[in-house]
This record gives C-alpha cells, structure tokens and sequence, in this order.
C-alpha cells in the first residue's frame, strides 16, 4: 500500500502541456463513441467501467494517506443502497436520492474514521476489512426494506432505459470527479496526505493533526465512492450487496495494482483492462475466472509497478540492470 | 525479487496460458444457422452459485438436444430448430444484468430462459422495456419476480407456492393424520410474500401452523440452534417450504440428534440421496419433491430426458430440473402458440390447456397467486426417506393446482 | 428458555468456540508472525475437506486413518506457500494479499469445474448420541470438540513451552532485533504456514464431515477468523480464545431469541460496537497515540 | 522559564520509564538531558512532545498548563523535535521534506489549497523560499532533489534539524542530533545549533556521548528515569553518580 505514496516528483516531470492535450483527446473520442457503434452492451460495458474508474480512484486517495480501506467497495453498497432504498420507498426522485446517498456514504465515512484513525497501517485495513463484511451481512438481513439476500430490486431508473444518455452523464462526472481526485492529491492537501502515510509521528511534530488528515481521506474518498454507487443503483435498477462485499474491495486492489499503485493514471489503466477483459473473454463461461486471476497473478509476480511501470520494465530488461521498484518495503508507520 | 533467467521463464509460462485460452474461447463460442430461434439461457456458471449452475447449463442443452433431436417444432408450418444461447449471470444481480444486456443487444437472442433462483426480480425491467418474453425455471415470490407489472414473464417450473400447494396435496394423501406443522424456512427476501400464502393454503386443508416461522440466516453455518427451536414447537411435523439439501441436511440431522422423530415435509426438489448424504444416519422420515429414474407412471419424455443427461455428465451428478424444464416447455408453448410474436404467445397464453411438459400434460394457472396467469401447472413426482431411511418413490401428485 | 435449550446453547457455543479458535488461529500466526493477511485460508481449509473425502470415501480408505493422511498432506502446503507465494513479497502486504485473492481464485474456480453436485460430505467420526438427563448430544460433537480442544492446547505449549515457540513470538514483536539475533526468519515463517494448514486441514475434515462440504464452504472460515482475530485483539494469540469464546455464544444463543438473519446482523453490530469502544480489540497492542 | 516540568512520570505497564523528573528550559537556554542507554531520555521527549501520555506531573509551557495536549498542538504553541530513528519523510526529497513540513507557517486553508488562490500561490511561493533558505543554511542545498532515505546518516540528522525548524519553534528538542555524525559534521550541528540561539530559541538536546555537551549552560542527568543530578557541565563532569551510572550504564549495553 505503500506505493502509493511517492515523491510528487512523478506529476512534476515534463512539460505540462503534452499530457493534457492527451486528457482532452481521449476525452473527445470517448465522448464519440455513442456515434461510431450502435451497439448499446458495449456503451453498457463503458458505463460500468466508468462507475468503477471512479471507485477504484477513489479508494487510491484514501491509501495515499496511509490508510488501507479494505472495506471501501462497502461505502459504495451504502450509497447505493441508501440512494436506491429512499428513491424506492420514498418515492423521491433519484436526482435528489442520489446527492443524499453520497451524503450517506460521506458521513458513515466520517463516523467510522475517527475511532479506527488511531489505528496503524495493517491494524486498520483488517478492521476496515471486517467493516466492510459487517455492513454487507446488516444490509443483508434488512429484509423487505433492503431486500436480504434477494438484493434491492425495482429502483426506479434515473433516465429511461436508453444507454447513451447515461454515458454521456457517467462520462462528465467521472472526468469531473477524477479531476477533483487529481487536484487533492497535488494540491498542498495531497502532500500532507503523504508526509501522514510516510511517518504520523513526524508528520504529527510538524503541526499537522493527522487524526484530521485520515478521516479528511477517507471522507473524501468515500464520497466519490458513495457518488459511483449511487449511479450504479440507478443505472442497474437491481442491486445486491455481493457486489460491494470484501471480493469487490479486493478488485479495487487488483486494479490498482494492476495499473501501478503509485501513479493516478495506474488505477485507471487497470479498471480498464480488468473490467473489460472478463467481457471479452465472455465466450469462455465458467473458465473466465481463470482469465482475471491469471492477469492479476502475472502482473503481481511480473511487474512490481504494474503496467504503468511496464515500459521500463522492458527497458531493464533488455540494458540488464535494473532499480527497484518505487518503495517496494512496506513500512508499518 | 526475481532474476532476469526466472523471469523468461516466466514470460514463456504466461504465453503458454494465454495461446490454450484462447484456442479454447474459440472453441467455446459456436457461430449461429438459418431457421433456428435463439433462446437465451441464464445460469451463474461463477459465483456462490456456480456449481447449481454448471449442472443447470448441462440439463438445459439437454433439453433442447431432446426438441431439435425430435425435429424441433413446427409453426404454421415451418420447422424450427433451438439454439440455446448461455449467458453467466455471475450469481449476482448485476451479472444477472449484465447477461441479459449482452443477450438482448448483442446476441440478439428471441427469448430468455432463467435465471435461476431468486435472481429472477434482475431481468424484469430490461426484458420488460424490450418485450422480450423470460421464461423463468423457478419463482420465489418476491415483488418484480412474477406479477401485473410483468406481462412478458412466463413461470415454466413451479415455485415456492407450486410445490407447497403439491406438497400439501401429498401430505392430506398420504398423512390425513397431520393436522398442525411447524414451518421452518431461510430468511430471504421472499418471507413476507409467502408467508400469508401458504398459511391460507394450510389452513384451508385444515392444517395448522404451530407457533411462529422458525427463520434461519441465510449463511448459517451452525443449524443446532434451529434444530432445538423447532424441537421446542409442539406441532405433528416440520414443513419447509423453499430450501435446498444443504440447509435440509443439517437441520434434519440436528432434530434427530435431539430425539426429534417427526416427518419432515420439504417442498423442494433435491433428491432424498443428497440430504441422507448430508443428513448422514439422522436422514430418515423426510419427504422430497424430487424424481425418481425409472418409477412407474414416469412420463416418456422425462425418462429419456434423464437418461440422455446422466449420458453426457459425471458420475453421481445431481438433477435440478428447473431452467431445463421451461426450456422444455418454452418450445411447446410456441407450437401451441403456433407464433413466434411475443403479443400472439400472450394472447395464446391464458387459452392454453394440455401441452406437453416434461412432467405430463401441463395448463396455465396461478392468477389468484401471482395475479397474473402466467404459471405452467403439471403433475409432480414425490419420494421419502422411511424410518429406516430407505428411499421410496411417493406415487405421482397428478391433481397439482395452481390457483 | 427452557433447561433443555439453555444446556444445549452452552454445549454448542463450546463446540463452536472451539471450531472458530481452531479456524483463526492458523490465519492469526500468519498474522502476527509474517503480517500477512492470509485470505486463502478458507480455500486450504476446503482443500482438506475435499482431500479426506477423496481418500476415505472415494479411496475407501478408513477415516481417521485417511484424516491424519489428510494433515500430513496439507502440512506440505505450508513450505510451498512460504516459499512461492509469500516469501518473494516479504513484508508486502498487499501483494501477499492480491496472490492469496488469486490462487483462491483459481483453485475455487476448477473445484467448481470438477464437481457435478454440491452435495457431498464425509461420513461422521463418530455416531451414536450421548443422553445426560435433559441434555443430548452426538458424539459426533463431543468427538470434534475434544479434537479441537486438544490441538489448542498442543498449539498453545508449542508456542509458549518451546524455543521455536518463543522465536516465532519474538519475531512478531521485533522483525528487525529477531534478525539481529540470528533467528531464521524463513524457517519460522514455514513453520507458521505449516501450522496453520494443518490447523486449517483439521477443521476441514472435521466440520466437512458435520457441515458437508462445498466449493465455497472456506468463505465463512476466513469470516470468522477475521471476526476472532479483530476481535481478540491483532497480534495477540490470547485474545483469540476470549473471542472465540464471545463470538461462538453469540451464535448459540442469539439464533435462539431473534428470528432469522437479524440474528446474525445484530452478532455483527455487537463486534462493531466492542470496536468502536475499543478499536484495539480486547488485548490489542498498544500502538501510536 | 519557558518550559517546567513538574513530577513527569509515565508507567508502561509494571515499570515507570519515566519517574517524578522535574527540570525546567529558560528563555534561550541550551540544557542537555543526559544518561546512558534506557535511562528514559526518549520517553521523557516524548511525554513532553505530547506523543505519550504521562502518568503523573505536569508539563508548563510560555506559562500555561499544556499537560497531555497532542503533538501537533505542541507544534503549534512552539515545540518543535527531532527524532532518532526514522527522522524524515523517506519517499520525499529533500526538499519535499522540508516544503511538506511548512504546515503551521504559513498555513493554507484546504480550500485555498483546492481552488489554488492567490493567497495559496503567495504562501507557497514564500514556503519555497523559506526551505531553500533553511537548507541552504545547513549546507543542503546541493542535494535537494535527492530522495531523502538516500541521504548519508549526518544529512538525514541535518535535514530533520531543518524540518524541526519550519515550525518556527521557540523551544526545539533534539533526539541525539550528532549521532552517527563524523566530526565536521558535528562540528557543522553544533555551530548550527549555536547560530539559532541568536534567534532567542531554547535548546532541549538529549545526548548520551559527553563530548557534545559543552555546549550546554546546564544538563540534566537521568538514570533508571529518575533524574540523579543537574547543574553546569564542570560540576556533572565530576558528580560521583554520573561517574557511577555511566559506569554502571556502559557495562550494561
């Protein structure tokens, strides 16, 4: 987890401009994909991987501030279920329930945070761990109002059953979301977040109220987290917490990983080949699992940096020597 | 850390792994023919429900094997053929979602079958927005799964309420001398719906509930505490109404480590071998709704729909005959329909009476359970342990009703 | 709350605690000794179930015979574990983490492949039942009970009675000074996996033969164990017994008073509110500020 | 006096690390706090850092009770440290280090941070120059953009010399500044630490070799967490006790 947490060095290097004409190119030819196909399942496939873009960033930001929230994907089940829940019963329209279920999510955040931040490193990622399993068996046995088992079904859409007009909502508030994500972390917030993860102590001697600084990540990212479930519910009409328990949490991981931990852009890259890998390979049925624990093992014992860190990775290999991979030790504080 | 050599080794292992895939997915998709209805199959191939699922997939492909072998089915003349269309809906909701996108826009399927279990709510709204007729192997009561507001929505198997409405048949049959049960069950969603329904159908044969619903957890890993609640309830038998052997198994076995002698009335359709299985020597004096391989008054077809299943899987395989059945039964509507237009099929609906199931002659029904009449009725097979915990077939329940 | 219920509960919640404790403390040594949060526990504890299967109802071969086969083999799995999945990420947490999250995978994956019915169990160790006045239990849980309490206290002296014991302790507290003192971290390390899976084979082939076995019969293990070892306190073996305890009463009891899946919701609100009165558990370390 | 300490004491469990120490910094002041190995110096640091709790006693600092506040608030009134292990950011550079470390002065409020104001432009702009000054003024400069767990061992004590002082403190403790220093080095601290008391700062430097101490105007001995003599360094050089307990420690470690 300890990746993350770089010199900022990495946003710095280059010159400013390359890599946003790059964001805005590929933002342009995302947003003309609903042109080009006519194919709703893959505007489907892009509208779920844009709603797990934006968790897997958002569970990023809170591991750079020294947190491992192995509980996050359950901020996203309250969102959504909170969202899906008060539109179902309430009647209330989604474009209100969903502001308050990330609400919800936020606040939950903020709740927990301030016992479990006196916790170190490991220590807290197993209580978050077990977090995120309690809150999935209390949604589970909420019974009529949650569902149980059988999931939260008939959640009123938020605009129809088209696909495109979801892709374009998904498409702005991810972009806008991960800008906000980017510019926490570069911003002066960002850097106390990191100098909290590095070592509290001295963080703590310097001025900083690291107590503070931890539940100000995690509020931060379990708002954006909130956000993408709440999305979810109203995009999907259904749906169950199996899909917001530990597993989920530990693809988070995987994309992170996967991607290159300690780069923005990794989480990213990662959701993108994770997400749309097991989709293509659909034809394989019940091989597929094999597919993402085969990509996700090759990258864990192949690449120490994920793919992000692959082009150097084969530069090494060929010139031979090679340097570590960026904080590869794990510190426990 | 790895050295350079480990890593080459490495690389050439994953190429490896990524060729054999790749042959393999290839194999695995099949390329579509002319005069052929796709039907679209839903099944959790991954997931918690993956095992059920694989056994479902290997039925269904069973069953459309036996349709086309007998020439498929003719409407208005023209000859149809099958082609089943298997989409993983992951055991979740969202997989259930996400298959029936794929299907509906990208394999372009005709009809759905599944999914199973109680995923059924998940496929309502976007089979529902594209009139796309589902045609469900199971149905557990749950709002959305089966109603008014779900008009494209065929029920092929019965549910929670046909196999208690059956159960309850067998047991004024065979036990007259039941007058009360004690009803214990999973707590999943479908509690509530159910409960006032079979209370009414109990009581109106005169059968009374002891007590309250003993309701376990669905994740329960422990049933000795449940086992000693219904022990407590005093009442002439157990009555479970929608489980599965691995809950039926340990709760028989702790009723009996407690000395607890009753019959065990299970409206269910694991086989009596699976509980004994589980149930190790408690499983005795319980009641199944599962079939029986070669029992007298079996159907034709049945028959050699099991023989042809047990022909293609692995030893000791269980039989599920739920997603398979409406897969069955989907094509004979069609005929009886003699259309393949989703308004025709639902005005043909309520008019059809006796087309062939795998179980027997089948009519529709269920519009005072589901509100609609959309549910296939057909005779069911029944089988018990004995106090010996010898396996007997029950005889046939051919008066099934469905109200 | 008649006689008969109240003995009963207490009965079952020792049957319990003694399963649970069994089930956590393999995955909590793992912990306090390498800092590894070992998910693929479950999958090893299903492992040995589905192995006792194989050799005494497939093979045929006498039960107990084939249980103590079932440990020796599963025991080899410690070594490779430490040495392949563990060892190249050494204090990595996540990386440990993400390799558990796939071989589970994997291994859940082609047991599901291989099996055509969910059903399917080992026979019981024992039969008969033991009747005491209004009490009566199978000998089937006496026998895994004492099982169970037995290998607790054999664990409990190698950890505290022997000289590997007290450098396994040691290198829990303080990598860097046990390093210092010459202590093989490796070796402790595979000793720890080899406890464990031989811990996890056990429970298994045990609760296999109570529970009947699944592909996905290791999900509550790592559960439970999780539950015990927040609980107790991480990093403190002892904890885990008082936990144990806690949690396996609250799972007797509770299902006796509430109905139904609440049960288990408010055991988990329970756990909650003990964390967030005491984050720590109940003998955490003491850590930071 | 700047800062009392009244009867401080602190139990871990059976044994008190720290028992009934009471000594006081005046304005300006350099007092060493000295004693062999375990004798509690470090503890004491960090009872008086606010990182533990203590026990018993009290803590005055600029005359106000400041008993058991948190270590950032002791940053804030003016307290800044050093510690002995681990003393930096390792994944920063070092001039992250330091520019990381100008929380308090100047402090930008998040959302100013987020929207990237004129007022966080200026502060940062100011925190630029304030590091590079602090760095070029304890001969840093020139590995500025290395990372900072790169650094030789002097640099690192250097450098957390630099990152104690963004905090502008009136009273800075040093955790054994000069250890694992060559001598130019620690010729370079001590002269450093020198400079900065014409900047009217107080000086609590724990050190536990008795060369570094001259500089000090008075040192206080601990041992066993008791304090066993106070006064000028002539008159510690030839106090019994010390004598006896740097004995006593020396064959203990």
């Amino acid at each position: 987890m300890s990746d993350a947490v770089s010199s900022t060095r990495d946003e710095k290097r280059g010159s400013r401009f390359a890599p946003l004409a790059a964001v805005v190119l590929i933002v342009l030819l995302l947003a003309a994909i609903p042109l080009l196909t006519d194919s709703p399942y893959l505007l489907h496939v892009i509208n779920l991987t844009f709603l797990t873009i934006l968790a897997a960033v958002s569970f990023r930001t809170i591991i750079i501030s020294g947190q491992f929230p192995l509980g996050h994907a359950a901020f996203m089940g309250i969102g959504a279920y909170s969202s899906g829940m008060m539109a179902k019963w309430l009647g209330w329209s989604p474009w209100i329930t969903i502001p308050l279920g990330t609400l919800v999510a936020t606040c939950v955040g903020i709740i927990i945070g301030y016992p479990f931040s006196r916790l170190r490193a490991v220590y807290y990622a197993m209580v978050s761990l077990f977090f995120g399993i309690a809150v999935v068996q209390i949604i589970n046995a909420g019974g009529v109002w949650s569902g149980g088992y059988s999931g939260l079904t008939g959640i009123p859409p938020l605009m129809g059953f088209s696909k495109t007009p979801y892709y374009y909502l998904f498409l702005i508030v991810t972009f806008v979301s991960l800008l906000v994500l980017y510019r926490f972390e570069t911003c002066r917030v960002g850097t106390t977040w990191k100098a909290v993860a590095q070592s509290y102590l001295i963080a703590s001697s310097v001025g900083v109220n690291e107590a503070f600084y931890r539940v100000y990540a995690l509020a931060v990212g379990c708002f954006f987290a909130g956000l993408s479930g709440a999305l979810y519910a109203h995009y999907n009409f259904t749906i169950g917490t199996s899909s917001f328990d530990f597993v989920a949490t530990m693809m988070f991981l995987m994309y992170g990983v996967v991607g290159g931990m300690f780069s923005f852009v990794g989480p990213i890259l990662g959701t993108a080949l994770l997400v749309l890998a097991p989709e293509v390979a659909r034809g394989l049925k019940q091989y597929v699992p094999y597919i993402s624990a085969g990509i996700l093992l090759i990258v864990v014992y192949g690449m120490p940096q994920g793919l992000i860190g692959l082009p150097g990775m084969i530069k090494r290999l060929f010139t031979g020597h090679r340097k570590d991979g960026a904080g590869r030790a794990y510190h426990a504080s | 850390m790895q050295s350079k050599r480990r890593l080459h080794s490495f690389w050439f292992a994953v190429a490896v792994v990524a060729v054999a895939f790749f042959v393999f997915g290839s194999v695995a998709s099949q390329a579509a023919e002319p005069k052929k209805i796709r039907v679209g199959l839903l099944v959790g191939l991954t997931g918690w429900f993956s095992v059920p699922g694989n056994i479902e997939l290997a039925e269904c492909r069973t069953a459309a094997e036996m349709v086309n072998d007998r020439g498929g089915i003719t409407i208005k003349g023209g000859k149809y053929m099958i082609e089943l269309v298997p989409e993983d809906m992951k055991s979740t909701n969202e997989g259930t979602t996400a298959a029936v996108n794929k299907l509906i826009y990208d394999d372009k399927v005709q009809f759905i079958v599944g999914p199973s279990a109680f995923w059924g709510p998940a496929s309502a709204p976007l089979c529902e927005a594209n009139k796309m007729i589902n045609v469900l192997g199971y149905c557990a009561n749950t709002p959305g799964e089966l109603d008014k507001n779900t008009p494209h929505r065929i029920l092929a198997e019965d549910g929670t309420m046909g196999h208690t409405y059956a159960l309850i048949k067998f047991i004024k049959k065979n036990h007259p001398d039941v007058k009360s049960v004690a009803i214990v069950n999973a707590d999943d969603g479908s509690i509530p719906y159910v409960k006032p329904l079979i209370a009414k159908a109990l009581q109106e044969n005169g059968i009374s509930v002891a007590g309250d619903w003993v309701l376990f957890a669905n994740e329960m890993v422990d049933f000795s505490p449940i086992a000693s609640k219904l022990a407590a309830l005093k009442a002439d038998a157990i009555f479970h109404p929608n489980g599965i052997d691995r809950h039926v198994g340990p709760i028989l076995k702790g009723l009996r480590e407690l000395g607890d002698n009753r019959w065990y009335f299970y409206a269910g359709v694991s086989p009596c071998s699976n509980i004994k299985t589980l149930a190790g020597a408690g499983a005795t004096k319980v009641v199944s709704l599962a079939p029986t391989p070669g029992a007298p008054g079996n159907p034709p077809q049945l028959e050699e729909f099991i023989k042809r299943y047990f022909a293609r899987s692995k030893q000791g395989a269980a039989l599920i005959i739920q997603n398979s059945s409406a897969t069955y039964v989907l094509p004979q509507i069609l005929q009886a329909a003699q259309s393949l237009d989703a308004n025709d099929i639902l005005k043909a609906l309520p008019r059809m009476s006796n087309f062939e199931t795998l179980w027997g002659p089948g009519h529709m029904g269920g519009e005072r359970t589901y509100g609609i009449k959309h549910a296939v009725v057909h005779p069911l097979p029944s089988q018990y342990l004995d106090d010996k915990g010898v396996q007997k077939f029950g005889g046939w329940i051919t008066d099934v009703e469905v109200p | 709350m008649t006689l008969t219920l109240t003995v009963g509960a207490i009965i079952n919640t020792l049957f319990l605690a003694s399963m649970y404790i069994l089930i956590a403390l393999g995955f909590a040594l793992l912990f306090s000794i390498m800092e590894i949060l070992h998910v693929a526990h479950g999958v090893i504890y299903m492992l040995g179930g589905y192995i006792c299967y194989s050799l005494s109802v497939t093979l045929g071969i006498n039960q107990w015979l084939s249980l103590v086969l079932t440990v020796a083999i599963v025991c080899c799995f410690g070594p490779v574990l430490e040495k392949f999945f563990f060892r190249p990420f050494f204090r990595d947490f996540d990386r440990t983490l993400l390799v558990g999250i796939g071989i589970s995978t994997i291994i859940e994956t082609t047991m599901v492949l291989s099996k055509s019915n969910e059903a399917q169990s080992l026979r019981a160790f024992a039969t008969g039942i033991l009747k005491m006045g209004p009490v009566s239990v199978s000998n089937e849980r006496l026998v895994t009970f004492l099982i169970g309490a037995l290998l607790l206290v054999a664990v409990i002296w190698l950890i505290h009675g022997t000289k590997i014991g007290l450098q396994m302790q040691a290198v829990g507290q303080d990598l860097e000074a046990s390093l210092l003192q010459g202590i093989n971290i490796h070796r402790i390390s595979a000793l720890a996996c080899v406890i464990a899976c031989g811990l996890a084979a056990v429970a298994g082939s045990l609760l296999g033969a109570y529970m009947g076995l699944g592909p996905f019969m290791g999900d509550f293990v790592f559960q439970k164990a999780l539950v015990l070892v927040v609980l107790g306190g991480i990093g403190s073996i002892g904890g885990i017994f008082l936990a144990g305890l806690v949690v396996g009463g609250i799972d007797a009891f509770l299902p006796l008073f509430i109905s139904g899946s609440a049960a288990s919701a408010l055991a988990i609100g329970i756990v909650i509110v003990v964390l967030l009165l005491r984050p720590r558990g109940f003998f955490g370390r003491e850590m930071g500020f | 006096m700047l800062l009392e300490v009244e009867n401080l004491t602190r139990h871990f469990g059976g044994l008190a690390a720290v028992d009934g120490l009471s000594f006081g910094v005046g304005e300006g002041e350099i007092v060493g706090l000295i004693g062999p190995n375990g004798a509690g110096k470090t503890t004491a640091f960090n009872l008086i850092t606010g990182i533990l709790k203590p026990t018993e006693g009290r803590l005055t600092f600029k005359s106000q009770d400041v008993t058991g506040r948190k270590p950032h608030q002791m940053a804030k009134l003016g307290v800044g440290r050093t510690f002995q292990l681990n003393p930096l950011f390792p994944r920063f550079t070092v001039l992250e280090n330091v520019v990381a470390s100008c929380h308090l002065h100047p402090h930008s409020r998040s959302i100013d941070a987020f929207f990237n104001t004129r007022t966080y432009r200026r502060n940062e702009a100011l925190i630029m120059e304030q590091a590079l000054e602090t760095l070029k003024l304890l001969r840093l400069e020139e590995v500025k953009d290395e990372l900072a767990s790169n650094l030789p061992h002097g640099y690192q004590k250097m450098l957390a010399v630099a990152r104690a002082l963004t905090v502008r403190p009136k009273l800075l403790l040093l955790d054994e500044p000069t250890s694992g220093m060559n001598w130019e080095e620690t010729e370079l601290t001590l002269s450093t630490i020198e400079r900065m008391l014409g900047t009217g700062m107080s000086v609590l430097l724990v050190e536990h070799n008795m060369e570094v101490i001259d500089i000090c105007d008075r040192v206080v001995v601990m041992n066993f967490g008791r304090k066993i003599a106070e006064g000028s360094v002539e008159e510690i050089r030839n106090n019994s006790d010390v004598i006896e307990a740097y004995l006593g420690g020396e064959h203990a470690s």
